[in-house]
């Protein structure tokens, strides 16, 4: 198998990370937002499994990031469900009771 | 090194993690408890039990240094604290709260204390992101226990907001990691000078600074201490930002302070942080949302402490956060007494008047000891921050010091301000209808001990210290 | 005998904790348990007056004071400082020990003055109680850190006896009040904290004024003289002076940071004022003794001109503005704005004259402003009232009024024989005397005596002399001449006003030895 | 009985008389007298055993010695202002006897008599300020006796401040003594001081002589009642500048003592124009004594302190004389209704009702208009004849002082003749009402009268009536004055001229039945300029009064300051509050106006691309992408 250059890796990486940025700041709908963060999240866990060298550590950081990010989906759906009963709504530009003064 | 060798390190030491497992362990029955009863008394007192436990085994100490395969860092630091993090959660059972959902409160708020206690002691990068993570997610789970419309939104934007930042923190330590190849908060030291690495450590800082609640990453938190459960708010403002940061202080020390850069970057942070925070309470109507704008400001506070590289500071610290710890667990029991009778608004206050002088007096003391006005704890706080930044400073330092020191002072002068609306309201402004509502006497008793503890600690600042040595006796020295 | 100055200090407080389990109903018992305490308070320190010992050679500051005791309080392990030592340090010397016997006497005439308090007696009698302990407590501690707990520790008191027992305008007051005197006490805690670091007992740094003022600095730290340390490129020490300046001018006052002052006393009630103005602006003359003077010598022999302009400041810009007020009580308050300007002529003088004309003005300003400003209550209790315009020919309805009015109008006048004199001229006797102050400081505060003489005289032709006159009917019917327990009150402050007017050695033979010491301590840094 | 016993008595006596007035209770004022009388001869005693100063010293203040010290003049004055002290406190029993408070007066009177005794035995300057300050004190007590009528109370304020403007620059003057090194008691002085302490205390002694500018407060001072102005308006309080020269011009300055002659002759020309056409007869007198001080003062400045004395002693008799005369005028005229007593318009006539008042009052008015054979001409001519000899000694404009003086003695007996004239000769002009009018002179008025009116003449000081000196001189310790000069010589001559033509001149003018005296009834205020001028004396007194409202407006002007000032304070308040106000602008604006224009590029780029549009929801997570941004960029590249 070909040792593919990391740099490519890289360049993925950033890839997702300025897409989940893009969507994070551009979707009106939550769950669309959780996809961007998703995003950023594998852009990060994709580099930290790329420069895994030598040992284990920086993969099984992956591992574990991307469960954890599942975890974090499950949370933010739990508490999406109740937003959606009380605003009936996912959009996030309607969820704005708490007003800053 | 072979398997059966691994799991025999591991066993031996899994001694540094008791506390942590008393409490998952405590949590757990926890659960099975809530599947077989409802009584809240029962939930209250295996959660009460749980931390006792927890605190006892504290209290018998650790071996310091590297454990489990460097994974964990264990420092007298992160036990004092534990005691801190134990005795708000104890503490927080002194709030009221409904039989309803208790189960799970009390296991989230487990939870987010596990969180807390194993960020302090993270070595491996791996570690450090797990327990952050943890405190998080529970962190945004109760924020919901209000089971309120905007507890719901706070929470989600609480979630939101800090997804990204953990998200960039994780890309932080991609980036030390893949450029130094450094692992574990140990060996940070070691780290590249390259911009890539510095790029990454900031982004490591900058995710521990939004836990701290440190502007500018400070957004979540006034809608967040604002909609959360009033025992939730206490331990959200205590747990995961003292947490944030001991491990900061860790990295600062590991990082070595010949990198004044990322040390003057946090103490820029940290002074904007005590304009923003006193400037913006200024101008709040909502009680809790005022008292969460100081709590951004007293970030402010302890951040230099975390910083100087003294003992002086050090010890500090320590104090500084323990009498932080025990003034918003404090101030937030009295708000959620004030809110149960409906008041909520400072103008509110103007109905308490006249009404309840026990309790009127004790909350007064205890906005006196947010100030740091003699002769409450917090003032002795503020002394020892003021005390180490001068001592800091004429040790040859730089003048950002002084200037902290001086804006520090012109904050607590402002601070007053804010902090004052309440007695002001309470005591000096007649208002129409005066609230007639009884406070139950266990509420009075609660409200007098927590004002007059927190004189006891202006009068004998040293029980603290004693009470630190007390804790590290038992440490035992490798 | 031993623990004397904690029985003064400390009674009230006890008091006060005992007033705490008492019924609210019971109004009377809680004037009479304050009444009590202050006296005997009052009866200690007399004692105390009477046992010091007035013969005393003073060579260092630890060997100035009497009646020493000394505790451990706060001992505190603290990285690299070493200890936090903290010391329940008490002591008097010629300087405290005539504020301390004011203080307990101008208490017990705020009792008094107090009686016909009924709303929230509770409250109230218990918060003066903490405020006298403070007060003595500022005179007394040796302790920079209890020094400086007393001093903070007046503030909330005060504001909420301004706050809640005050007039109209009583938040605005109270708020202005804590705010002023709170930024001022936080400049001096920062430069208590910068001693703390640099002076040194034996090994360990100290909090003690004693070992402060005889100077024993650690070598090399950052306030030490020896050392020259710079802060932002100014000298340290004249850094912490400008600090300890601005603190305690605010609390003096001192013009330009005296504006809470007026606002403080219009809104307050008349015991209040009385202890305000007779009491806590002292404190902050005793912070100048003991603390810029006694404590930054070097940098007050420096400043003394500037000091002194400062005070020439406040005697004529309070007299100017005491001269053009209507309201009587507004008066009173921008006189003591005045008379408080010799003060600080006094000490810039750095003489023996002048120091101890310093002392005795405050003393006498201790003893004539309370007066003045029960006189002041005597009227808005039975008008609430007191612009001057709305009464007129007040002599024929109420002589004996008007003869206590005169007498201390002519004692804030600077009349000889009564004490106002007395301060005044030592002042000015030193202001003259010292060659390094110009000569212009001492004719202009002279200038300041020719203009309280008019606002004093005023005031006495428009209110007192004419035509009787009120403006409301239904006064009529109360204005009675002065009660049992107003004469009561006056008829000592008369008698000791004219006492130390005729006889001032009272008060300056037990203050001599250290007033010279001071001079010369001081005097040692002139330039 | 020892020295300092007598000295204490002399001083204490008035004070216990204070007390006993109101000890006592109803009869205490008139117990009052019986201690002044033994204050009185108490002086009188230690006049004849005192043979040298008798001094004490003692520490008032820390390294501050105070004294008293008992000299012959001293003593002479003691005895004087006993004297008259106890000769008022008689006549004040009947003047006063119908006054609800004269235990007030009374006590006012003992405290009065206490402080001028102590000024006068005080060695050192600041003692001597302290009973200065006292006198002031209990004239202005008393000025403003009658505080219910209009005037008192305010002639009284402004008598007092313009002595206290005057009191500071003594004051000043002393302790820059002080600041000399010199010492401040007056025993003690040797050298001649430096000008400025010279000059601040001259100023101080003018103030209380009622000297240019500070005269216009003895005409206010005529508000208190009329003993009050015979005893302390015109014999001792005023005099007490008189005596502070006396006892410190030979050390002042030269300078000081020219300024101090100038002084002199200029407020004894003003005061005598100003008196020449008042229609109040205690204006007259007061005016007069405003001239009669200057000469005193002018006495001074030529070195003859002990003329001046001497003046000063005679003046006390005749001028407290012609003030309690007027007073026995004024009671008798105050029974009428609705007309002013003191108006000279509505006298007349009056000799023949009040015989022995008239004689006295014509006694004294001989010797304050210096004829021959009175005590005033004796006096006055030393004081002419130093006056003489100083300008032959300096020559030139210094003639124009003795020349003055001899303007001022013609005006002087002109005015007097005036007074004398229109009070008592001629037809009554007080209305009708003459018979409800009770004109009694009682011992209580003939007692002092007479001795005061005995006291103005000639052989009481020396057998000869031409000479000017007299048996007191010897208390003074003379220096005889150099009579030889040919216009010294023939000065005396002049000076009695001018002064019977003065006389001769006003009564060719007023004498009864001439054009004025008829028409004087109804005598309007002057119109002329110059008349205006001098009938209100100079416009002194509205200019103290400008100075005042000056004084007030510039007062409402640091008021002015001093709201700023509190501006200022507010304003720092309020741009906290702005700042934080700011801040949620900031917040709301600024941040979301990045997240406006975002969306903005996100729309411009999304109508290219068919993107959707960005969210405002999510410009917190913005900001903080934002903020990462900025603050690495700062951090990495600055």
């Amino acid at each position: 198998m070909n040792e593919l250059d990391p740099i490519y890796h890289l360049y993925l990486a950033a890839v997702l990370f300025s897409a989940g940025v893009f969507v994070v700041m551009s979707k009106r709908n939550v769950v669309f937002v959780l996809v961007g963060i998703e995003l950023i999240l594998n852009g990060a866990n994709l580099l930290i499994a790329t420069f895994s060298r030598g040992n284990l550590n920086g993969q099984i950081f992956a591992i574990f990031s991307i469960v954890l990010t599942v975890c974090e989906v499950a949370v933010a759906l739990a508490i999406l469900l109740n937003i959606y009963k009380k605003y009936t709504t996912s959009n996030l530009d309607e969820v704005r009771e708490l007003r800053n003064e | 090194m072979n398997l059966q060798d691994q799991l025999l390190e591991i066993l031996a030491n899994l001694e540094s993690l008791k506390v942590e497992f008393t409490l998952i362990i405590g949590a757990i029955s926890l659960l099975i408890a809530g599947l077989i009863t409802k009584s809240g008394q029962l939930l209250k007192s295996i959660y009460a039990l749980t931390i006792v436990f927890a605190f006892y085994h504290n209290w018998q100490g650790f071996s310091l240094g590297l454990a489990l395969s460097n994974s964990l860092f264990i420092a007298s630091t992160a036990q004092n604290f534990t005691a801190i993090f134990l005795g708000a959660g104890l503490l927080i059972l002194l709030y009221h709260r409904e039989e309803e959902h208790a189960t799970e409160f009390y296991f989230f708020i487990l939870s987010i204390l596990v969180g807390g206690i194993m960020l302090m002691k993270a070595n491996s990068f791996l570690v450090a992101y797990l327990s952050i993570e943890l405190t998080s997610f529970t962190a945004y789970i109760i924020t919901n226990f209000s089971f309120k419309k905007v507890g719901f939104e706070a929470g989600i934007k609480y979630l939101l907001f800090g997804a990204v930042s953990t998200a960039i923190m994780l890309f932080g330590f991609g980036l030390v990691y893949g450029v130094s190849d450094i692992f574990f908060i140990s060996e940070l030291n070691e780290i590249n000078k390259a911009l890539p690495a510095s790029v990454g450590l900031l982004l490591i800082v900058f995710g521990l600074l939004f836990k701290g609640s440190v502007v500018p990453f400070h957004i979540w938190v006034p809608a967040t201490y604002q909609s959360a459960p009033n025992d939730a708010t206490a331990i959200l403002s205590i747990v995961p930002k003292l947490a944030a940061f001991v491990l900061l202080q860790r990295i600062f020390q590991s990082v070595g302070f010949d990198e004044s850069w990322i040390s003057t970057a946090c103490l820029m942070l940290g002074m904007l942080t005590i304009v923003f925070g006193t400037l913006s309470a200024l101008r709040q109507s909502n009680a809790r949302r005022m008292i969460s704008f100081g709590a951004i400001a007293h970030s402010g506070f302890l951040l230099p402490l975390v910083i100087m590289e003294s003992s002086t500071s050090n010890e500090a610290f320590w104090w500084y956060a323990a009498a932080y710890a025990l003034m918003n667990v404090a101030i937030f029991f009295f708000l959620d007494v004030y809110e149960r009778k409906g008041v909520v608004q400072v103008s509110d206050y103007g109905g308490q008047s006249g009404t309840d002088w026990v309790l009127n007096s004790a909350m007064t003391i205890i906005l006196i000891s947010l100030v740091g006005l003699p002769p409450a704890a917090g003032f002795t706080a503020k002394f020892l921050l003021f005390g180490s930044l001068w001592e800091f400073y004429s040790n040859g330092a730089d003048a950002i010091y002084i200037t902290y020191l001086i804006v520090a002072l012109f904050a607590t002068v402002i601070s007053l301000f804010f902090y004052l609306r309440i007695p002001y309201q309470m005591f000096l402004v007649k208002a129409e209808t005066l609230d007639t509502q009884n406070t139950p006497v266990s509420t009075k008793i609660i409200a007098t001990l927590f004002s007059i503890v927190l004189l006891l600690l202006f009068f004998a600042p040293q029980i603290l210290t004693v009470m630190q040595q007390l804790l590290n006796s038992h440490i035992a020295y490798e | 005998m031993e623990y004397i100055l904690s029985y003064i200090f400390l009674f009230p407080v006890l008091v006060a904790i005992a007033m705490l389990f008492i019924h609210s109903e019971a109004t009377s018992v809680f004037r009479r348990l304050a009444l009590s305490a202050t006296s005997v308070q009052l009866v200690l320190s007399i004692l105390l007056f009477i046992q010091f010992d007035r013969d005393t050679s003073i060579s260092t500051w630890s060997g100035a004071f009497q009646f020493v005791e000394k505790l451990d309080w706060i001992t505190m392990k603290l990285g690299s400082i070493g200890k936090l030592n903290i010391d329940y340090f008490l002591g008097v010397d010629g300087i405290s020990l005539p504020l301390v016997v004011l203080s307990c006497f101008v208490l017990t005439v705020g009792v008094i003055s107090s009686w016909n308090i009924k709303e929230k007696a509770k409250g109230y009698f218990i918060l003066y109680l903490i405020l006298s302990s403070s007060i003595i407590g500022c005179f007394i501690a040796l302790d920079f850190f209890l020094f400086y707990l007393c001093f903070e520790f007046m503030l909330l008191p005060m504001f909420f006896l301004i706050g809640i027992w005050g007039g109209k305008k009583r938040s605005y007051a109270s708020i202005k009040f804590f705010l002023y005197t709170l930024f001022g006490s936080l400049f001096i805690l920062i430069v208590m904290i910068g001693l703390y670091l640099s002076v040194v007992d034996g090994n360990a740094n100290t909090f003690s004024m004693v070992r402060m003022m005889d100077g024993f600095y650690d070598a090399g730290s950052i306030l030490d003289p020896a050392s020259g340390e710079l802060i932002f490129g100014y000298s340290a020490r004249a850094a912490a002076f400008l600090f300890i300046l601005v603190g305690f001018g605010i609390k003096l006052p001192m013009v330009p940071f005296h504006t809470w002052l007026p606002d403080a006393h219009v809104e307050a009630p008349t015991p209040i004022s009385v202890v305000l103005a007779g009491l806590l602006l002292k404190v902050g003359a005793y912070g100048f003794f003991r603390i810029a003077f006694g404590i930054f010598p070097d940098m007050a022999a420096k400043y003394a001109a500037w000091i002194a302009f400062l005070g020439v400041l406040s005697i004529i810009y309070g007299g100017m503005n005491a001269l053009a007020q209507n309201d009587l009580k507004r008066m009173v308050a921008y006189s003591s704005v005045s008379h408080m300007g010799f003060v600080f002529v006094g000490l810039a003088a750095v003489t023996t004259e002048g120091a101890g004309g310093a002392l005795f003005q405050m003393i006498s300003h201790g003893l004539i402003s309370p007066a003045l400003f029960i006189l002041v209550g005597v009227i808005y209790d039975r008008t609430s009232n007191r612009e001057m315009e709305h009464f007129s020919g007040l002599a024929s309805k109420m002589p004996v009024y008007t003869f206590f009015t005169v007498v201390f109008f002519f004692a804030g006048l600077g009349l000889p024989g009564l004490s106002g004199f007395v301060g005044e001229l030592m002042v000015l006797i030193g202001a003259f005397k010292t060659s390094s102050l110009s000569i212009w400081i001492g004719i202009l505060a002279t200038l300041g005596i020719a203009i309280s003489a008019a606002y004093f005289l005023w005031t006495i032709q428009r209110m007192f002399f004419g035509k009787y006159f009120v403006r409301e009917r239904s006064w009529e019917e109360y204005m009675n001449d002065l009660s049992a327990r107003e004469k009561l009150m006056l008829i000592p402050l008369t008698v000791l006003v004219l006492l130390l007017g005729i006889y001032p050695r009272v008060v300056l033979d037990c203050s001599n030895d250290t007033i010279n010491f001071f001079v010369q301590h001081v005097g040692n840094f002139n330039p | 009985m020892s020295m300092e016993a007598l000295i204490s008595l002399i001083v204490l006596l008035p004070l216990l008389g204070l007390g006993s007035t109101y000890a006592l209770n109803h009869s205490g004022w008139r117990v009052s007298a019986a201690f002044i009388a033994g204050s009185f001869f108490c002086s009188v005693y230690l006049l004849f055993q005192l043979d040298s100063p008798y001094m004490v010293r003692w520490e008032w203040l820390p390294n501050l010695q105070v004294g008293i010290s008992a000299d012959k003049p001293a003593a002479i004055l003691l005895a004087l202002v006993g004297l008259l002290s106890l000769l008022v406190h008689l006549f004040s029993m009947e003047y006063m006897k119908d006054d609800t408070a004269k235990q007030r007066y009374f006590a006012k009177l003992a405290f009065f008599t206490f402080s001028m005794m102590g000024l006068l035995v005080s060695d050192s300057l600041i003692l001597l300020f302290v009973f200065w300050e006292l006198v002031g004190f209990s004239s202005y007590l008393l000025i403003g006796f009658w505080f219910k009528k209009d005037s008192a109370p305010g002639s009284a304020r402004m008598a007092f401040m313009v002595n206290k403007v005057a009191d500071v620059a003594l004051l000043a003057g002393i302790l820059m003594l002080l600041r000399e090194g010199d010492s401040t008691f007056v025993s003690e002085l040797g050298e001649t001081l430096f000008f400025l302490p010279s000059l601040l205390i001259a100023i101080g002694a003018f103030g209380k002589s009622a000297q240019l500018p500070f005269s216009g407060w003895i005409v206010k001072a005529m508000a208190g009642p009329t003993p009050i102005s015979a005893l302390i308006h015109a014999a001792t309080m005023v005099a007490a500048g008189v005596y502070l020269l006396f006892r410190i011009g030979p050390f002042l300055d030269s300078q000081v003592l020219a300024i101090v002659t100038i002084t002199g002759i200029a407020t004894a020309m003003y005061g005598a124009l100003s008196a020449i056409t008042q229609n109040d007869i205690k204006k007259v007198l007061a005016y007069s004594t405003i001239s009669q001080l200057g000469y005193m003062v002018m006495g001074i400045g030529v070195s003859a302190g002990e003329a001046s004395i001497f003046h000063l002693w005679t003046h006390a008799f005749f001028k407290a004389g012609l003030f309690l005369g007027a007073g026995v005028v004024i009671h008798t005229l105050h029974q009428r209704e609705n007309s002013d007593p003191q108006d000279m318009r509505q006298m007349g006539g009056i000799r023949s009702k009040l015989p022995w008042t008239f004689v006295s009052f014509l006694v004294c008015s001989l010797a304050l208009a210096g004829i021959p054979f009175f005590s005033g001409f004796m006096s006055k001519e030393g004081i002419l004849l130093a006056a003489w000899t100083w300008a032959e000694q300096i020559g030139t404009w210094a003639y124009l002082v003795p020349d003055l003086a001899l303007v001022t003695i013609l005006i002087t007996a002109f005015y007097v003749g005036r007074l004398v004239i229109l009070v008592f000769l001629g037809e009554s002009r007080y209305g009708t009402s003459v018979d409800a009018i009770k004109f009694d002179e009682n011992a209580y008025f003939k007692i002092p009268l007479t001795v005061l009116a005995i006291g103005s003449i000639w052989f009481v000081y020396n057998i000869n009536p031409l000479a000017h000196t007299s048996i007191l001189d010897s208390f003074f310790g003379l220096v005889s004055i150099d009579s030889d000069s040919f216009i010294a010589q023939s000065g005396v001559g002049i000076s009695i001229f001018l002064s019977i033509a003065g006389a001769v001149l006003a009564f060719s003018l007023f004498k009864p039945k001439s054009a004025f005296s008829l028409g004087y009834r109804d005598n309007v205020l002057p119109n002329s300029f110059g008349g205006r001028v001098i009938y209100n004396g100079f416009y002194l007194i509205n200019a103290y009064r400008l100075i005042g409202t000056t004084i007030h407006s510039t007062a409402q002007g640091v008021t002015w300051v001093e709201k700023r000032i509190d501006g200022l304070l507010h304003f720092l308040a309020m741009s906290v509050v702005v700042l934080a106000k700011v801040l949620a602008i900031v917040d709301r604006l600024i941040i979301d106006g990045i997240v406006n224009f975002l969306a903005w590029i996100a729309r411009v780029l999304g109508n290219v691309t068919s993107l959707v549009h960005a969210r405002e929801s999510q410009w917190q997570i913005i900001w903080l992408l934002i903020a990462f941004v900025l603050i690495l960029s700062w951090i990495l590249f600055f």
